[in-house]
């Protein structure tokens, strides 16, 4: 318990989060402060480049055991599962559609890659190590749950879900950021220890520093998000929305215990399993489900999941995981 | 100087369904158009803007099409399907165009 | 096809004074438009450019407007006084519509 | 509410070109028009993209430019000379202003 | 004086100055080198935040003492104080109307904050330190000019000020520099030297490249200004662009000397009472005073007085600080 | 041989090469993967000025001997002269127009500054020196060839070329990226080690990072023009685009040798000889020649020849350029 107070305080008090803090303030406060779409774009695509680099360049290094196969299985499985849990527990505490809790369901079946940065950074600050193909992990877990939903309307009969045609499947698994998160973990796995060593300075030095700035304007966009989406989202949706990564990341507890994680993979795949997805689901639902409202669904997951997680779910993970798999 | 008459159609559109809408356009032989950034707005769904956004979820585009005013029918019955059940909006204004060969 | 009549109004103003028009469309009830960025343009005060701008103070949006004929001359009444001191330009060209329920 | 005729020009032209016709604009006497950016297009030349582009040579803008009727026709023959072998499209509709004073 | 024409050599040879210049020259040469708008903000969002973060930093490090308080408190005085001057100094030298000598009186009691940061990396190459609250001083010194003007023009009548409602009072006080610096000065603070370890890789090594293509940017900025104002503005005004910088400076020194600041801090003073804001006080004066010409006040802050206190300004208070204070 | 294959072994499979095929990848896979036009210019300007003031840098540091100018001179002569070998064997093998074939033969007398500094990157990758001015070279290279094209088409009269008048003329000789690569060339010369100290940090520790994400987007717009193409570009063009380069290569190795270059001088005299412009002279060409396709001097330089140099060229013309010189 201590060490999760401890953690938690610490956690609270560095840059990266207080660069977010400061975000919603700012935005919350209406000041004109904010980041072009260009250069925040320009974040992302670092962000996603470097971890996926990173983390191929630490394959390289370790080499592969069976875990990965078992662990991309386990995640695409969690994946499928989640959002059938999120539905249950919306349509029975809020009274959203089934459309509306099938598009936020979905949400939280999916990753948000953000986070997983911020969990990794925060492990890395407490030399904690982990396994580097989670990277991969996380981008196989992008997807299915957009899947589970389309088929949850289908069952529930909430709406005409725009059939999951071919189109709309190649543009989920090839959109931008999970190209470039598979990729450049190739391209880090390939090079292995010399390809890292070469554009370190680029990709391992100032990345808390873009992580910051890039957290800061995600703070402006939830804290934007939060003051104009006003009544969109009621109370008992914003409970699900802090007790849903509680029981995700349970699930990815037990799972990495099974696959027999390190303490810091545990802690990672509850964060994968604990976030919500706030770039490639919202854009997929715009697609195969327009009529969902959007507010609801990004209020939830970067007003509600993101800041949640963030601050205390991720050292609550750290701690637990060390607890149950370090024990 | 000869002008032709022409409409000028501006559909305002989710960036997501752009590529769908333009791709839709060419297919039915309607290979003249233009895409503008659209920076931020509001309408039924409430206000928005793209500063700082990362997604292409929230975000439209105002896509500009000069035609043959006897063209009309045939594209809006085209992009109609396609803009049905999304947000955004569509406006015809009557146009002359220089050099018509073009259309 | 079933089209309505409509007028578009398209406001370039200062970006500086954008939010003002836009809360105060909002405050009237004129909850639809469109923002777009304005690049560059001449007027009355001399030729300028967005290139490498940092501030807010130079620099113009377009709005575009859609709006029943009949509500014109309110919303008018309404912008000219947020304009009026102020460069930029405003046009109003009549238009077509689908989906006038959305209006 | 008074309201005056104008012509509203909206010419999509180059990037590389942009500099040239608004030059000769301000030249001939035309001292108002909006440049808004295009983010990508189709035309008879093809379908193009701004995005990741380095170069000015694929790209292009819209001049917007809102100009007395009367003057219409001297404008078309300044501005025809520099687009005539280039791509491209020129829309002119009817439009009201608010301001004559300024144009 | 030998020390202060060296120092001018020294720092007119430095690449932040040439890279300046080379903007200069390429705008005026008519080239077509120029930097996307959402870059140009990019960096500059970059540099707020750097300086913030390195300001707060070294008050964690150096502890607070009296003079921060004091210090605040003669920055918002000189702000209130120097439109005054500036105007008398205006009304008197050069024919501008009331309405429009205001207007650039603004501009000289606010500050330029990379003008500051020019200042600031000068003297780190100097080995000169200086109290890191002077970044709180110089957030502290953007607004009040602008009250100062607008008094001005009520009691001198030159045309119907917009009277400063409060929706404009915030959107000055929240403009997005002032919100980012302190919000990263705060950060600073709070994270103390291990939050400036972790992003030190991000904000403090690259830093100086950053502010040569910044500068680049300005030059071209600056130069186009130049070429298009023309005739806006006459010999006298330009007479006026250099001189209100020493009357700022002296004053500042002045202040400093009462203060009992370090020669740093002293230098740093001179900087900001010498520099002219062209970022938040041009878009507050669009909203206030809009009949006033942007011609005029853009084309001497940013063309006449930006380029002489980067160029020749910075030594000379340096030198002089040395002198003063430091003798 | 041996060499040559390991060397283009070891060039496939560096980061900066694994992520232009990334960026292919994706853009045929019809991936919706982007970079913001802000973002991608953003880098490109980093780059130039990075590589400008490393070479300027490097000049201050070794000192001008007589070569400078003699490189220079050689290198526009080779600008005249290779388009009327391109126009020459595109007239013989394709069915081009001479409006044409004379826009593609100006793309190719010019060059690539992106293939000039993936090529100078590999150098130091293996510890191979170059001349710095080399980077003075290679702007002295960019322009020259648009006149010879434009000669071409009004001795052969393909079409009507609007004339090469003074504006045209301006504008190529003060394009940005010549003025930005001259200036900062300038600014690394007279600032020296020392400046080249400050910013170091900046220009060449990120530098290789950078150019793999920027040679991500380049994949991609090559990919996407590729796929775009379709039937504008016939079989023999291509052989074209393959074939040319090695004639530029070799005609580069010849000059280098007369001029007693370096083995990396000479490798690099190769690489501006052979690559293909894809930023200067489309510009130029959509002003001077309107009517050319740009279809298809855009799929041949940036489609074809472009990833030809940076995968297999570039280690062959090293590999040749040791053998001949350094032998
Ligand atoms: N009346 C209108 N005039 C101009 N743009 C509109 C109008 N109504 C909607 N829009 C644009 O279409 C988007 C979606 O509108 P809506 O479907 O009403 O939520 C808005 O955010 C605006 O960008
Ligand atoms: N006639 C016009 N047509 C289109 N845009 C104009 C026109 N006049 C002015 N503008 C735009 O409004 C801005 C301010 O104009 P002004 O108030 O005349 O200085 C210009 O920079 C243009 O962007
Ligand atoms: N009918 C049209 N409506 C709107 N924009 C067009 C049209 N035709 C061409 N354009 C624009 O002009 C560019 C060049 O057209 P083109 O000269 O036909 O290749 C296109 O890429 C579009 O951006
Ligand atoms: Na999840
Ligand atoms: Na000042
Ligand atoms: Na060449």
């Amino acid at each position: 318990m201590d060490t999760i107070l401890s953690l938690a305080a610490q956690n609270l008090l560095s840059p990266i989060i207080l660069s977010f803090a400061l975000g919603v303030a700012a935005a919350l406060a209406k000041s004109d402060l904010n980041f072009p779409e260009a250069v925040a774009k320009g974040m992302s695509l670092y962000l996603l480049f470097a971890i996926g680099f990173k983390g191929g360049a630490s394959i390289a290094d370790h080499g592969v055991d069976g875990q990965l196969i078992a662990s991309l299985v386990v995640g695409v499985m969690l994946s499928f599962l989640l959002p059938i849990i999120a539905f249950g527990l919306l349509r029975t505490i809020t009274r959203l559609s089934v459309l509306d809790a099938a598009a936020v369901a979905a949400h939280y079946g999916s990753i948000s890659i953000v986070t997983f940065v911020a969990g990794s950074s925060i492990l890395e600050a407490q030399g904690i190590g982990f396994e580097g193909y989670m990277v991969a992990v996380a981008a196989a877990m992008e997807a299915p749950a957009i899947i589970s939903a389309l088929w949850l309307i289908s069952v529930k009969g909430g709406g005409e879900a725009r059939g999951m045609d071919a189109g709309l499947m190649r543009e989920i698994m090839l959109n931008g950021s999970i190209v470039l998160l598979i990729g450049s973990f190739a391209i880090g796995w390939i090079t292995g220890k010399e390809g890292l060593a070469e554009i370190s300075p680029f990709i391992t030095d100032p990345f808390k520093g873009v992580l910051c700035l890039f957290l800061l304007d995600m703070g402006l966009v939830a804290g934007r998000g939060l003051a104009r989406a006003g009544g969109a989202v009621s109370g008992r949706a914003i409970v699900f929305g802090v007790v849903m990564p509680l029981i995700g990341a349970s699930l990815g507890l037990a799972s990495a215990w099974l696959l027999g994680l390190s303490v810091g993979g545990a802690a990672l795949m509850m964060v994968l399993s604990a976030s919500a997805s706030y770039i490639a689901v919202p854009a997929a639902m715009r697609v195969a489900l327009p009529e969902a409202n959007p507010a609801i669904y990004l209020t939830l997951s970067l007003g509600v999941t993101f800041p949640f997680n963030l601050t205390l779910g991720i050292p609550l993970y750290v701690a637990l995981a060390s607890a149950v798999i370090g024990g | 100087m000869e002008m032709h008459d022409a409409k000028r159609i501006e559909i305002m559109i989710e960036q997501i369904m752009e590529k769908r809408l333009t791709d839709l356009l060419i297919e039915n032989g309607v290979s003249g158009f233009s895409v503008l950034p659209v920076r931020g707005g509001s309408g039924r769904s409430g206000q928005w803007s793209r500063q700082g956004q990362i997604s292409r979820a929230e975000g439209m585009s105002a896509v500009v099409c000069l035609i043959k005013p006897e063209r009309l029918d045939v594209l809006l019955d085209v992009i109609l399907p396609v803009l049905e059940r999304h947000i955004g909006v569509v406006n015809i204004t009557d146009a002359k165009i220089l050099r018509a060969e073009r259309f």
